[in-house]
This record gives C-alpha cells, structure tokens and sequence, in this order.
C-alpha cells in the first residue's frame, strides 16, 4: 500500500512555540526590510528585492506556518503543483505582452 | 452476431436484494440529505438530464431557425439570447459535471475500494451549488435571458448589452465552485482512500481519466471565476481592468476566460475518454492495450492543458511569437489523443468481442473523437486557423468531440453502469436501435456543419446568405433524428427501472471491484474491505474466481 | 423514386450542382491555404480510414463467434512509439507549414496600399487612402496588394472573407493589420465572423473585386473630393498640431516629416518603430510615447478626434515627406510662451529604414501611399 | 489467485465493521481510521487552497500587466496609499498569523485555555485589520479615487494641492497617464476588496470557532478543523504580504 508511508510521515509532528516566535520575529524584521528597502534608489532592482523579501516571508509561513517542512512529500507536490500553474498563467501571459512590444516579427 | 457476454441470474428465482442503498431509507429528505455518493449521482443524473434536455430544446430551435436564410422564426435578438442560453446550460451545467459528478460519484468509490468519497458532506454541497447555479440559469432565462454568447466577451458583454449578464455570470461562477468542490473530492479520495493493494497502476483508468480532469478542474476553473468576478465589477462599479476606453485590454479577459475554458474541453473529454476505457476492455475481454500509455496520456492531456489556451486567439492580435508557442503546444497536446485513439483499437485486437450497446456507443465514441480530434488539429495549425476560426467548422468540430465524444462516452457509460445502478437491465435491442440512430442523426446535424464552415459561414448568425441553405436544412434535418436517438434512452431506461430483466452482481462478467459486490451496491458499499491482489482488467483472475466460487458451492 | 419530394429534390439537384468544399480561391494566398486544407484533409482521411478498417477488421476477426478467448496482450512499446511519433511528426509538419502560411497573410509587402477599415455596432466603413468612403462594401483592385488597417469603436469584430481566406479581428483601441491580393474580379462575401451583439449576422457586405481600370473608374466616381491626408492635414492645423510640430529649430515637438517608418528613440530608453498603431498611440497617449529629447508636454487628444479622424491624421503624418507643407501653413507658435529648456531637433534617428522616397505628396488625392 | 482476495459478495459477510471498541466518535463510517481521516482532510484543505491561489492568480496577472504598461500612473497612484497603515496592518495581520499558529499548537497539545486566547487575539487582530482597511477605504471615497463615475484624477494632475502626493513629492502626470491611475484603483479594490472578503469569511468563521472551542471541542484529539482553518487564515495572510508589497510600495523613492 503506497499511502502508508504518506501517512506515517504526514502524522501531527508538534512545532514548538519557540520556533513560532523565532518566525514572528523574522516576519516583522522582513516587513521592516521590505518598507526600507522600497525608500532606497535602487533602479529596476526595487521590484525585484520587494518580490524577493515578500517571497521569502511567504515561505516561511508556508514552511513553519503551514507546517510544509514537516509534511508528507505530496503536500509539498501540492504546494509546487500551486506554484508552477501560477506561474504559467502569469508567465504564459505576460509573454504575449512583452513579445507584443518587439514589433510584427 | 448473436454471441453475448451478458450472463444474467436465473429470472425466476432472480431477487433484487432487499438492502441496497436505493432501500435504506426512505422518503424526500433521506435523498436530499443523504452523504452517500451514490444517492448523489442519482440527484444529479436527474438534474443534469434536465439541463441537457432543456439546452437541447434550446438547440432545436437553433435549428429550426436555421433552416431558412432568413430570421423568420423567431427575432436576431431572440435568437442570439436561445444560443447563449443553448451554451451556457449545455456546457455549464450538461457537458462539465457530465460524467464526473454521475458516473465519477457513482463509481469512484467503488473501483478503488472505498466506502464514499474522502468529504462526503462536499459532495452533497457540490450538488446543490449546482442546482442553486442551474436555478439561477433558469431565472435568467426566464427574465429575459441573456445575449453575449457563453464567452461572455468583453467589452461586449461589460458594456454593450443590457440583458441579465450579471446572473448568467453568477450561475457560471455557482456552477464553477460546484465543479472544484468535485474534482477536489476526487483527488483527496484517489489518494487517501484506495483500498490496501490498489496501487496508481492497479486502478481501473476510469479513475486515472477522472484524476486527470480534477486536476484540471481544481487548477483552471478559479481563473474564470475571477473573470467573471472582474466582470460583474466592471458592470456594476465601472472598474476598468478590461474597458479599452480606461485603459484596460480586453484581451486580457481573453486570456483569462481561456485559462479555463481550453482545459475546461479536458475536463469535458477526459472523463469521456475513462468510460470507453472501461466498456473496451470488458466488451473485448482484453486488458486494454498499454496500460501505463493510455494512463499517462490522460495525465499528459491535463498538464499539456493548461499550455494551449491562446489558440483560441490566434486572429485576436496577440503577438506572433504567442501564436508561434501555442501553436506547437496545441500540436503536442494533440498527440495523446492519438495514443488514445490507437490503444483503444488495438485493445480489439486477438480479443473476444461481443456488440451490446454500451460498445456500439464506444465504436461510435471512437469515430466521432478521431474526426473531432483531428478537425481540432486545423484548428490549431496557425494558418488553416484563420480561414476557419468562428465559422461552423469549428461549431462542428466541438461538437464532434462534446457530442460526438462525450454525449456517446456518457451514454456508453449509462448503459454500461445501468444494471449496477439499478440492479436491471435495460432492454438490448431497442437500446442498440437507439445507439445506431444517435450515430447516423449525430453525423447528418454535424457533418455537413464542416462544409458550411470551410465555405465560410459564420458562427452566431441568425440569418445567412441563401447559399448555404441546403447544407443547413440536411443539418436541421439531422437534428430531428439526433433528437429521436436522446429521447429513446429516456424512456427505455425508465422503462426499464420496473421491468428491467434483474442483472444480478455482474451482467458483463467485467474485472471492476464495483462488478463484484451486489447491485445495487449497500450504501456502504463494502462490508469487508477488500484487497486487491490484482492488475486492473485481469480477466484470467476474474475466471478464477468464478471456478472457485462455482467449486465452493458444489 | 417517383415520390421523393419536389422540394427536396430542387435542393439535391442544386446542391450538385453547386457543389463545393470551399469558397472561390480569390486571393493570392488562398491556393496556398487550400493546399495545407487539403494536405490536412487528406491525412484525416487516412487516419481516419486506418482505424475504421482497423477497428472493422478486429471486430469481424475477433468476434466472440470466431475467437471465443481473448489472448492477453500487455501493450508493445513498438507499436505504441510507432503511433506516438509518426502523428508527432505529421502534426509538426502542419504546425511549420501553418507557420508559414499565418507569417504570409500577416505580413504585408511593404508596396501594399493601405485601407483603413472601421468596424462598429453594426457597421464596416472603410476609409481609401483617396478619401473615399464605403459602407458594408470594400472595392479593390486585382493584382495590387492590399493591406487593411481595422480597429473598432466599440466592440471586438472580425473582419472575415472567406474567398480569400484572410480573418482579422477588428479590436477596440488598437490597430491589427491583414493584407491580401485580390486575383479574380466579382463580388465576394464580406462577414463579421465574431459575436458583436444584436445585429451580429447583418454586419455583412461585399468585397467587390474589380480591374485596375475599372477601379480608377471607380474611384473617380466616388471621390468626395478631399483625400483622407487632406482631411488629415485640416484636421492637424484646427488641432494646432503645428503649434509645436513646425519643424523650426526651437519647436516643442519634433518634426514629422519622414517620421512614419523611421525607428524612434524614445526618452523611456529603447527604440521603436513608427507604424500606424504607434501614430495612433502617441496621439491619444501620447505621454507613453516621447521621442527622446523632448519635453513630455504633448497633451492626450483622448475623446477629441474619432477613430476617423484619427484615422486621416494618420495617413496625412505617414504622408508626410518634407517640412514644406507645414511651414507653409499659418503658425501660432509665436504667440505661445517658450517651452522649457531648449529642445533640440532630433536627427531622424536611425534613418527612415524604408526610404520613402515615394512620389505621394501630402495632400495630392492619388490613391495608395506609394512605398517602395 | 490468492485466498487472500476478500471481496465481499453478499451482505451477511462477516459485520466485523463495528463501532465497538477504540473507534473516536468523531471518525466518520467511511474511514478506516482517524489519522486516514485528518490526512484527507488536510490534503483537501491544500487542494482548496491551489484553487483560491489560482483564484487571485488572475488578479495578479492583470496587476504586473498594468503596471509594466502604465507605471508612472502606478507609482503616483499608489504613492496615494498611507505606508504607515499599510505596514501597521501587515504587523497585524503577520501577528495573527503568529496568534493563529499558537492556537494549532494549543488545540495540538489539548490547552483548551490557550487555544480561546489565541483564537480570540486572532479574532481580533483580524477585526483591527478590517477596521484599518475601512479607514482606508473611507480616504479614498472621500478624494474620489474609486473607479467609475466618480472617479477624480485631482491628486494626479495636480499633485500641489493633494498632501498624500505632496508629501511623496510626485510630479504632475499628463492627463492621458493620469487616467491610467483608474486602472490602478480598479485593481487595488479588487485585490484588496477579494482579500478583505477572505479575512470576513475567516472572522466569521474564528468566531464560530471560539464558541465551540470554549466547549472544549478542538481540544481533545480532533484538531483538524482548527489545523485546516489554520492554512486557511495563513494563506490569507500570504496574500496579504505580497499585495502590500505590490500595492503599497511601488517606488516609494521618488
């Protein structure tokens, strides 16, 4: 039987609070970051640092959180699965847009 | 070809068994209330015969309209409101819960072993999503129906009608949770509840189809959900995220209602493409042909899926270097059709065939998919899509594959479940009638559609030129006869509920777990968990049984 | 039979006559695309016909009366990669010819006369390049490729004629272009093919293909007298459009003279190529669209001038091959304060890739923009 | 074939099913066993979630395409919105997420106590959120920058006399790019109006929790509604983190 082992390993293991203060403490350090980081100058790096602290405050509360790092592996094909079709609506769409700008051919 | 597999119980001693879960309780609310998957497929194969034959009463009209070049029946405006309706409730609310929420409610459960599905409360709430969603379709019907084709384009559909967009949208959005809240059902029951021994490569591909599609009506079905959430602001507050007038790009909501609706066809298809499966197998006596290939290449319909939806914008001005990408994804997804297509054929092969009607609706199946498929392929081509696109060739060609395809699938499946839903046969020989009427007025409507759309009639047209009027009236005149061939299974099949000869656990001799407990099945389905120590399909396993049975009891 | 129906027997006997698979190949491109139509149909035939004698076969063969037990045949990778690569390859084979075929209707030659086509609810009006102006009919020459410039006022349209097999959607606030040459002269079909509201099926016309002779004759005949740039070139003086586009050294805006077809440096940074679409786009958007080294102060002519008028602007700019006729025309620049800074000229950045050296002046009513 | 194939062919087989000894009464007939039960659960939870991040994956998509068309309307319109209450509410709502988590923990460890605490402090944390969005709301009703009939490009054409524009020192838009602020309103009310709509359905439900919690219902092995609500009220807050990064701080720079 395929799944016992999913069971098994998906069975309630415990985060202890203190790994859940560490986080919080780690999320608003992040939001911190990301409200100085969006005062710097920092060209078209801006987006991108806003989008890199935003991600990784969402894995933490994916992998913590959400207990993901102490699930089974189909709950993190799950999430990847969530991801991934995310990412082709956006990034199949915006091709269209960007390739559109490079004119006829 | 006289020859037959069904093998029934002795009529005159032939019991339907006391217990079953049609006998457990009685009453309107016990129904209405029940969790039991099963009961479930029965209220929506009730309601959904309702919906089918309202969208194809709406479809006679169309007909009927057309056979003359000229709006003589009814009004331009009348008619453009039949043949959105005609969409919206055949797609919404016929075509898409179709099989899953039936056959799939019915029989997932059984073929892999479970009790019910993993939520059964979800289910049930699923049903009534979609009758709140099909009640609000019928509202806006009947208050005036609404005029914006089921693709609900904007900026047509945000600013340019008056008609009840905001219902229609509404029910569509109902009818979208109702069909996520079954393919999540599905998904959680495929992994978490299949019996001790029943691996992902022991599960009948019935069920690997319907996983497929899930997946696909889980992932996409949202998007449009939140397209017609943009919509609906748009008419009411006046955001502008598709109003070119605000800056907005109606191609966006192109892209966005496309997201879903490509892939919504697999979520059509798919589950078809799980019915003939099973009804190949069992009507050959043969494990079907490449297992593992026809498996995967459900999967790989799914994943491929969700790459090619811009091909329904190909004339639309996206840029050329999309249409490129699309254009060779639509080419690829094209291919496990084809794997499809040729494993089932080879499955006949060397095998012991027999023609009750549930595989004369499965040949049927294959021709109609092969010339829908392949139709589909000059669609996707970028140049033929030009000269094709919005004319009745491509009315034609979803309606090879929906109809042809997936009415003939659903049908087959009917046929095929019926004496396990029921616990009686149907009659063979009117049924085989009915079967080879379907056929030929399926082909007279359709056919003669491809030719109208290489000639280059439009689409959505109440009055066309007069030359295309003799193409329309064999058409119309083949809509009479496909309307003969649905209406005979309805009454059959009624029929047949009380005098049906009894089926017994296993009419077909078929491999399925859910052949080899009663019909019908006990509410909880089985009292014992089985374990299945067996490939899907293995006949030699079924034979063994029967002789060990047959040497238990002598 | 004696007694088949009259009515139906009319049908039948015209049907065959009729008979046809496809509309009249009326267009360059339309015996292209029928080839890849009947390439296409003919390996659906035999596809199709493989597996009906394939599936016929094994069901005579192995009935249950013939072959009472079924061998148990797992699958053969062979076989399975056999019909995994052979319809890959066919299919791949059509995507590249399709490519080819979609790259050609969508792709004028750059000799091509320039229609402009106006689609809304429920209406086509096409714009000639000589002024002239249709309804629901579109007259064009043989042997003269034709490019069709569509957008719609308000609702997404197909422009759609299947003799010459070319379909372009006709979308609103923005430009799409098709382009085909008419080889037979008659009178073929004209559709909206995509559902634009009530009166969707009668928004239809005709595409009349005639002679060049018969065209000039045509033409002629329905001239209303005032060019579509002549209109443009009264419409960009009433809009004081010269006020900063006067070609003087110290104007606020550049000049226009040659700018159509010229690749453009713009202050965002990156180049762009001045066709109809970015004409259109930087009258009514105008500050997404500066060319480098001006002052962003253009105003937006949103909900000023209508698609027709932007339209005549168009063809008028596009035209538009010397400074003479601007400086020519009476200019208020001098009553306006200076502009901030002191713009300069900008060399014509890149060079007018397509040289046009044409012999269409602005406001002379000779049909087509002559472009090499 | 093995013997071991027990499929049951008649009803009267063996009825060992019972309902008798170890089973909780929370186990539903149709599992086999509790940890099968909250394993579906669970999974399904997830599988929900994929739809809902599908479900503003649209909204996104239609919010990088806008801003990669019109970002001088962007940046100005967004330099409308209030950083302090946009930061002030990601803290809050990143402490509910943290008050939430602590509930999990409660209901996990059976502290029936500390789980009411927690889900109370998240009950409330989320009201302050909502209460803050209403006051930001209500700033923009009051300027006029809700899309449709109404809509004022005031605080854009003439940033002078707007203190919010002032303050970020924005220039004067040309007419055309402010109109294009619309765009940006329309899609600030629809992602932030979804998400709102989230977090009320989350409250209600919280509410809904802490009445049976106080019961003692999450706290005596069954935790899974709590464990799924907790995903949920995550998720939301996930969103939340990148619509405050995507909304709020578009080149606060300038």
């Amino acid at each position: 039987m395929t799944d016992q082992k999913e069971m098994e390993s998906a069975s309630h293991h415990v985060v202890s609070p203190k790994i859940y203060v560490i986080i919080l403490f780690a999320l608003i350090l992040g939001t911190a970051a990301t409200v100085w980081a969006s005062f710097l100058e920092l060209g078209p790096w801006n987006p991108v640092i806003a989008l890199a602290i935003a991600t990784g405050k969402a894995m933490l509360v994916v992998l913590y959180f959400m207990h993901v790092k102490y699930s089974s592996k189909l709950t993190k094909l799950t999430v990847f699965a969530g991801i991934f079709t995310f990412l082709t609506l956006i990034g199949m769409t915006l091709a269209d847009y960007f390739s559109r700008a490079w004119g006829q051919w | 070809m006289s020859a037959t597999i069904v093998s029934l119980p002795d009529q005159s001693t032939a019991r339907i068994p006391k217990v079953n879960f049609i006998t457990k309780e009685n009453g309107l609310l016990s129904w209405l209330l029940t969790g039991d998957h099963k009961r479930i497929a029965i209220l929506y194969l009730i309601s959904l015969s309702f919906f089918f034959f309202i969208g194809g009463a709406l479809a006679g009209l169309i007909r009927l309209e057309l056979l003359t070049p000229q709006t003589d029946l009814m009004a331009t405006d009348t008619y453009n409101k039949v043949f959105t309706m005609h969409g919206v409730i055949m797609i919404f609310f016929f075509l898409v819960p179709s099989v899953p929420a039936t056959l799939g409610n019915f029989l997932i459960p059984l073929m892999i072993g479970a009790k019910d599905l993993a939520l059964p409360k979800i289910n049930l709430l699923s049903w009534y999503l979609y009758i709140a969603g099909g009640i609000l379709a019928i509202y806006t019907m009947a208050s005036g129906g609404v005029d914006t084709g089921w693709t609900f384009t904007t900026p047509l559909s945000t600013h340019y009608v008056n008609t009840n967009v905001l219902t229609t949208g509404l029910a569509a959005f109902i009818a979208g949770f109702s069909s996520i809240f079954t393919g999540l059902n599905f998904i959680v029951t495929i992994h978490k509840m299949r019996c001790p021994g029943m691996t992902w490569f022991r599960m009948p591909l019935f069920v690997w189809a319907h996983y497929a599609a899930s997946i696909l009506m889980v992932l996409a079905t949202p998007v449009v959900a939140i397209a017609i959430v943009l919509i609906a602001l748009e008419r009411t507050i006046g955001i502008g995220v598709f109003d070119p007038t605000k800056g907005g790009d109606p191609l966006l909501f192109q892209h966005l209602f496309w997201f879903y609706s490509h892939p919504a066809v697999y979520i059509m298809i798919l589950p078809g493409m799980g019915v003939i499966s099973e009804t190949i197998s069992t009507f050959s006596r043969k494990r079907v042909f490449g297992y593992t290939a026809v498996a995967f290449s459900s999967v790989a319909i799914a994943v491929f899926g969700f790459f090619v939806w811009a091909h329904h914008m190909f004339i639309m001005g996206i840029s050329n270097y999309a249409v490129l990408v699309f254009s060779l994804l639509t080419m690829l997804v094209a291919v496990p059709s084809a794997i499809k297509i040729f494993n089932w054929t080879f499955t006949l092969y060397k095998g012991s065939i027999t023609f009750e009607t549930p595989m004369l609706y499965t040949f049927g199946f294959m021709g109609l998919f092969t010339i829908g498929g392949l139709t589909g392929v000059f669609l996707g081509t970028a140049g033929t899509d030009i000269h094709l696109t919005e004319t009745y060739f491509i009315v034609a060609h979803f309606h090879f594959v929906m109809v042809g395809g997936m009415l003939m699938a659903f049908l087959a499946g009917i046929h095929f479940w019926w004496p396990k839903i029921t616990g009686r046969m149907y009659p063979e020989k009117i049924s085989q009638l009915a079967a080879v009427i379907t056929f030929i007025g399926f082909n007279f409507t359709f056919f003669p559609q491809f030719i109208l759309g290489t000639l280059g009639m439009p689409r959505r047209y109440a009055s066309y030129p007069p030359e295309f009027q003799i193409l329309n009236v064999f058409s119309t005149a083949g809509a009479t006869i496909l309307g003969v061939g649905y209406l005979l299974p309805v009454l059959y099949l009624t029929w047949s509920l009380k005098y049906g000869a009894i089926a017994g656990n296993n009419p077909w001799q078929a491999t399925g777990l859910e052949w080899q407990i009663q019909s019908p099945p006990l509410t909880e389905n089985f009292t014992v968990t089985p374990i299945m120590d067996h490939e899907a399909y293995d006949y030699e396993w079924l034979e063994n049984q029967k002789a060990k049975e047959v040497a238990s009891v002598g | 039979m004696s007694h088949i129906s009259p009515i139906i027997w009319q049908f039948l006997v015209k049907w065959m006559t009729n008979f046809a698979l496809f509309p009249p190949e009326a267009s360059k491109i339309a015996p292209q695309m029928d080839a890849l139509l009947f390439f296409m149909v003919l390996v659906s035939l035999i596809g199709l016909t493989i597996v009906t004698l394939l599936v016929t076969s094994f069901c005579i063969l192995y009935s249950k009366e013939r072959h009472p037990v079924a061998e148990q045949i797992e699958g053969s990778t062979l076989l399975e990669a056999t019909w995994t690569i052979i319809p890959l390859g066919l299919f791949l084979v059509m995507f590249v010819w399709g490519a080819l075929i979609y790259f050609r209707v969508y792709t004028p030659p750059a000799n091509s006369m320039n229609i402009y086509v106006v689609g809304k609810q429920w209406m086509w009006k096409a714009e000639h390049p000589g002024g002239q102006h249709e309804i629901n009919s579109l007259h064009i020459p043989t042997g003269q490729p034709i490019q069709l410039t569509l957008i719609s006022q308000d609702v997404f349209h197909s422009f759609s004629i299947p003799a010459f097999r070319v379909k372009r959607e006709a979308i609103p606030g923005r430009y799409t272009t098709v382009w085909f040459e008419a080889t037979t002269p008659g009178t073929y079909h004209l559709f909206c093919t995509q559902y634009c509201g009530t009166n969707h099926s009668q928004m239809i016309g005709d595409i009349v293909v005639l002679t060049p002779e018969d065209y000039r004759k045509w033409l002629a005949e329905s001239t209303s007298g005032m060019s579509l740039a002549q209109n443009g070139e009264r419409l960009f003086a009433s809009l004081s459009c010269n006020a900063c586009h006067n070609t003087r050294p110290d104007a606020r805006g550049p000049s226009l003279a040659n700018v159509y077809g010229a690749k453009l440096a713009l202050s965002s940074g990156g180049t762009v190529l001045a066709d109809e679409a970015y004409l259109r786009e930087s009258i009514l958007n105008p500050s997404q669209h500066i060319t480098q080294g001006y002052a962003p102060i253009m105003p937006t002519y949103q909900g000023q001038v209508s698609e027709e008028g932007v339209i005549a602007l168009v063809e008028y700019i596009k035209n538009l091959n010397s400074d003479y006729r601007i400086q020519q025309t009476l200019n208020t620049t001098d009553l306006l304060p200076e502009g901030e800074g002191t713009p300069r000229r900008p060399t014509p950045a890149a060079g007018p890739q397509a040289g046009p050296a044409g012999t269409a002046q602005p406001g002379t009513a000779k049909q087509g923009t002559v472009k090499p | 074939m093995s013997d071991s194939t027990a499929i049951a062919h008649d009803a009267h087989a063996a009825p060992d099913h019972g309902h008798g000894e170890a089973h909780p009464t929370y186990l539903r007939h149709h599992f086999e066993n509790v940890e099968q039960q909250a394993d579906a659960a669970g999974f399904a939870m997830w599988i929900f979630l994929l739809t809902e991040v599908m479900f503003f994956g649209g909204l996104f998509t239609a919010y990088l395409i806008y801003r990669n068309w019109y970002y001088p309307a962007f940046v100005a319109a967004s330099h409308q919105l209030s950083v302090v209450w946009g930061t002030t509410n990601t803290a809050v709502l990143i402490f509910s997420s943290f008050t939430m988590a602590m509930g999990v923990w409660c209901a996990e460890t059976r502290r029936r106590k500390g789980l009411v605490l927690s889900l109370c402090l998240t009950f409330l944390l989320g009201l302050v959120f909502l209460g803050i969005k209403t006051i930001e709301y209500s700033e923009k009703i009051e300027k006029h920058h809700v899309p449709g009939f109404h809509y004022n490009l005031s605080s854009f054409l003439d940033p002078d006399n707007d203190a919010a524009a002032k303050a970020a020192s924005d220039k004067a838009l040309p007419l055309d790019m402010a109109r294009h602020t619309e765009v940006y309103f329309s899609l600030y009310f629809a992602m932030t109006g979804m998400h709102a709509l989230h977090m009320i359905i989350g409250i209600a439900i919280l509410g809904y929790m802490i009445f049976r919690a106080r019961a003692g219902a999450y706290t005596s092995g069954h935790v899974t509604f709590v464990e799924n609500f907790g995903l949920y009220w995550h998720f939301v807050d996930i969103i939340w983190i990148y619509l405050f990064a995507l909304l709020y701080l578009i080149s606060r720079h300038q």
